[in-house]
């Protein structure tokens, strides 16, 4: 079958901030993303969000170049202030193009 | 002193205890969120709805005094709390002021338990007490936000904030309430008062205990935030306490009533205030915020405070 | 007209207008799902064991007449908003079967509100209505689903498609606590009546507070469907709502059972339907059919369709 | 015979079936997981509470042949159900150990139907039976983990295991709802009494649905746990009550405290047990003491054993 | 330690397709699954299985012919009428024998 | 943007080890984790957990070194008796440098 190399960008952050998450997402040219629940602990203890919900987790499959978007999207708004954490990996997805 | 026992031996009180106990000892015990969320719902909508076909019954006149003495509170202890915090206890402007929020709005289960309290003693309190709650809610809020915009002259996400303590599920669902119970009045209200009034206590003994369990963690943190701040978070509600009796009080509150008025302004919020903070000012220590208002303030206005502002009330107005 | 604004100020309602000023708010107030599923679980349960009590007290030659408009109504009006979508609307046959399905079936809510309107008038329904939701759930959905496979002379998933409609969870539940009351009577009914009728009204209430917020989403996909689909949503169950009273009234319903009887008839299923059809057409647009049945038929089935029924089946046999 | 047919058709009986029959037709009816876990808090909490209340008004002399005859009983039917697993099964140390914990244990479920059963019959229970359930839950737990550990002198991971089961989170509701009905008595529990006491058999039949429906699955695995185990998981419960309605009789209980004191003991554990023997004891099969505890015992017990312990009392005492 | 190469394959669907999922993913060899809730956005907009959960997310440790398998059976299924989004990892698996 | 290459480490494994799993996760040297709530199936059918709530998957970012140590300690301590699934990934993550 024909796969499609793409990035899948995955962000873990504070439940506060998901609605902006979202925002950002599309505005950097994902066609869409999968939202988890998830909790976890990092260098910053205890969220504030604690009694919100905790964490959610994207998952984007995206072209690199926008998954670069995201990434600078990211750091410039959050990595100052806010618990966000943020990776990259190559995948192979099928029917690939309906992510580019 | 006995009705600070009398307080102390109530069943909600006692859930509270347990929550703490059970993480003392390392229980496995877990509330699941969704029902952590739909008790908060629940007791939102609940005290809203019961305000609001109270509110139905009280003329306008008797409520107006009461309502402008808690908007003069919500503006005043947010700035005394500020005072305190940056210019005796030297912290920064930004963290001053996130603590500062907390302390001007309002803890709703503190209010809910000092209303449990004064009817255990038999009394009825004021019906229009949770509209005061919503009113109570915001201006500390804003109040203590504008702090640093006006000081360090900053523009700062003070809209964004403020939209979402407005919008916030708490206001929405508690003025929601007051408003559809206003408008159905006592009749109306009675095919689901079995379901929000007669339930009512039963579901805060359930919050309370998955509140004990969240107090317990926050207790960790008590050395982190050093011996100002717990004596700020027991002593400044006791000024701000003592500054509602009378206020309120002179703005024609009964005993019971000032009583559950002063829980209220002595308070600090936990859920509307850390959200609009984390926002608007997010380099203010959510450690520093949520222990103090969670962890001191809150179980010592639960077991010590009500009964304490309920004596301060007995003594003047008594 | 007066019964109109009653029943727009009744608690419930207004939960659900209440639900809707949140979303356009946009509040954060967000229900937990799991407590969405408990609530339908708790409702679905209640109607049928309440439905199953009183059935156990009803003669059989009473239930016979309205069982059989049921059925004769379940397989009518799919066939009459097929042909009204497909030769009026030109829609395709897929989705003008997947929403005649819909149309077919019935909405459990809009059944519950119906019975709250004419009880909160001090009417007493007949007991085995529930009875009736369940015989109505199903053959619309059947009768709507044969039409592409007898008109395209495919061979569909249309077996798939009812299993899913027949064990799925709301005819499970709902036909379970039929059987169920009806097995333990009035009698033993006593030690759960008040978990599942004392508390009724006010978990309907948190219901819907949260169908409102769906609502309210859907409301935003209004312009996506089209002028005739918003007619379709209005003016379909006014015609179905009349037919349901005159044959309601002819089987020997009262005033107040022609009257909810209606509701049921008109009204388009948001729980089963779009499961099914979601099998079984699964080419027919999910935005079409649940945005008719749900942001446009239910909503105005519960401010205006109701009282709409209960003014026509008091003409007819006031 | 009519007690037993009485008891089948109660409606959490019929909750019990209708969650089993909801499996057997595929239907897609899912629990929220936090319901059941709400629905388990509550539960525990509520006996709890009503146990400590009755507690308060009961005599210490009175409960001290109880108590004690379920510390007896505690140890010596896990080593029963040890001995015959081992020596007539031969099923090896690990797997006889970890099947006998279970039925050294209780489950809370078995002993809330006993309740509700003989309060159908219009009998009133010993208010302190459930204090008997906390006592009861732990020892035989502690008994069963031993035995490896003597015979096999072996240091095992029994510590962690026991802290798992006294801090897990069942003893912990149950012994804080215990302490808190006991401390606050009947006047204060008042306010707390229509949640905790009103809704119970509602809880408790959304409780048996689900419990149907995992009993389902269960049945399932009836064919790897083999002939013996089934016989096993009905036979040694009718023993164990047997024992227990002499020993409890013996001790003091009455004809409706003796039924439900031998459904306690002759039940098995499936929340305590099964994680502290996933701990202690890794290598024994979840399957079969899973199975022959809810998938055998559990039902055998809800339809046909308590009834019959009913019976045996009424023989000895009646 | 001594890892195994092998494919993860994951799966996010409509939770009405739940069940079939888990049918395919059996029958195409796998030796487990694991199940995550999860919502998202992609090109369909809102899912009509909204009320039923919203979508599932599945994550399958196979080689790479059983990875082939599901992929064309979820396309040859899903492809045209469901949103499935289908993609393909390399991982390393401890004791990743037992997954082939 | 400069991304740091580190390794992903999965675990999926019975609820009844969630604390256990964070202790060895935190000993191992790893600055932090996510964990989301899963079910599954695999070899061995249904879980002794499945009244606790099934399974816990997690998820940490580290370096190989700690990756390896997390690898050692799970075979060592659990694979014998319980349900636990590992494996790696290769991951480009954004602040690498944090979670090393
Ligand atoms: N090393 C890590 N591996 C996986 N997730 C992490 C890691 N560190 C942090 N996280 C996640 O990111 C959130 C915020 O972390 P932090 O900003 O370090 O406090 C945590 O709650 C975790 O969910
Ligand atoms: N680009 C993407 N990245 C991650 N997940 C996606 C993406 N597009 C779609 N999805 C997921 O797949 C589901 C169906 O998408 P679609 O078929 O495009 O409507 C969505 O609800 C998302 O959970
Ligand atoms: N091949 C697999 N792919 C993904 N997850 C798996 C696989 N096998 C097992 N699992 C997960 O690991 C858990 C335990 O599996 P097992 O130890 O094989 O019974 C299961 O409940 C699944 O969540
Ligand atoms: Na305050
Ligand atoms: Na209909
Ligand atoms: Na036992």
């Amino acid at each position: 079958m024909s796969l499609v190399n793409l990035k899948l960008v995955t962000i873990v952050s504070e439940r506060i901030l998901k609605t902006q998450m979202v925002e950002h997402i599309v505005e950097c040219g994902a066609k869409g993303y999968t939202m988890l629940e998830a909790t976890g602990e990092g260098s910053r203890g205890i969220r504030a969000s604690e009694f919100e919900g905790r964490n959610v987790k994207f998952e984007i499959i995206a072209s690199s170049e926008v998954a670069e978007k995201i990434f600078q999207k990211i750091k410039s708004e959050y990595f100052e202030n806010y618990a966000v954490i943020v990776y990259s990996q190559d995948v192979q997805v099928v029917r690939g193009d309906k992510y580019i | 002193m006995e009705s600070v026992i009398n307080n102390l031996a109530s069943p909600v009180v006692l859930a509270f205890v347990l929550g703490i106990v059970a993480k003392l000892i390392k229980s496995d015990l877990d509330f699941p969120r969704p029902l952590y969320q739909s008790i908060s719902i629940y007791l939102l909508l609940a005290i809203g709805l019961k305000g609001g076909v109270e509110l139905s019954k009280t003329p306008f006149s008797e409520f107006l005094g009461p309502a402008s003495a808690t908007l003069f509170l919500g503006v005043l202890t947010p700035l005394i709390a500020f005072a305190i915090l940056r210019y005796v206890g030297k912290f920064d402007i930004t963290n001053a002021s996130g603590i500062a929020a907390h302390y001007g709005s309002v803890s709703v289960v503190t209010f809910i338990a000092a209303i449990s309290y004064v009817q255990a003693l038999g009394l009825e309190p004021e019906g229009f007490l949770p509209t005061l709650v919503a009113i109570l809610e915001v201006p500390g809020i804003v109040v203590a936000l504008l702090i640093p915009i006006l000081i360090e002259k900053k523009k700062g996400t003070l809209k964004k904030a403020m939209h979402e303590v407005l919008t916030g599920s708490s206001i929405v669902l508690l003025v929601g309430g007051l408003i559809i119970g206003f408008v159905v009045g006592p009749t109306k209200f009675e095919s689901v008062e079995l379901f929000f009034v007669g339930g009512f206590q039963g579901a805060l003994f359930l919050f309370l205990l998955e509140l004990g369990m969240i107090t317990a963690s926050r207790l960790r943190d008590l050395k982190k935030v050093g011996a100002f701040l717990v004596g700020f978070g027991i002593l400044v509600p006791i000024l701000h306490g003592f500054l509602a009796v009378i206020i309120g009080m002179w703005a024609g509150l009964s005993v019971a009533g000032a009583t559950v008025f002063a829980a209220m302004v002595s308070s600090g919020s936990y859920i509307a205030a850390p959200a609009a903070v984390r926002i608007a000012l997010p380099k203010a220590n959510p450690t520093l915020y949520l222990t103090s208002s969670l962890g001191i303030t809150f179980p010592f206005n639960i077991a010590l405070g009500i009964p304490l502002y309920y004596i301060i009330a007995n003594w003047f107005g008594g």
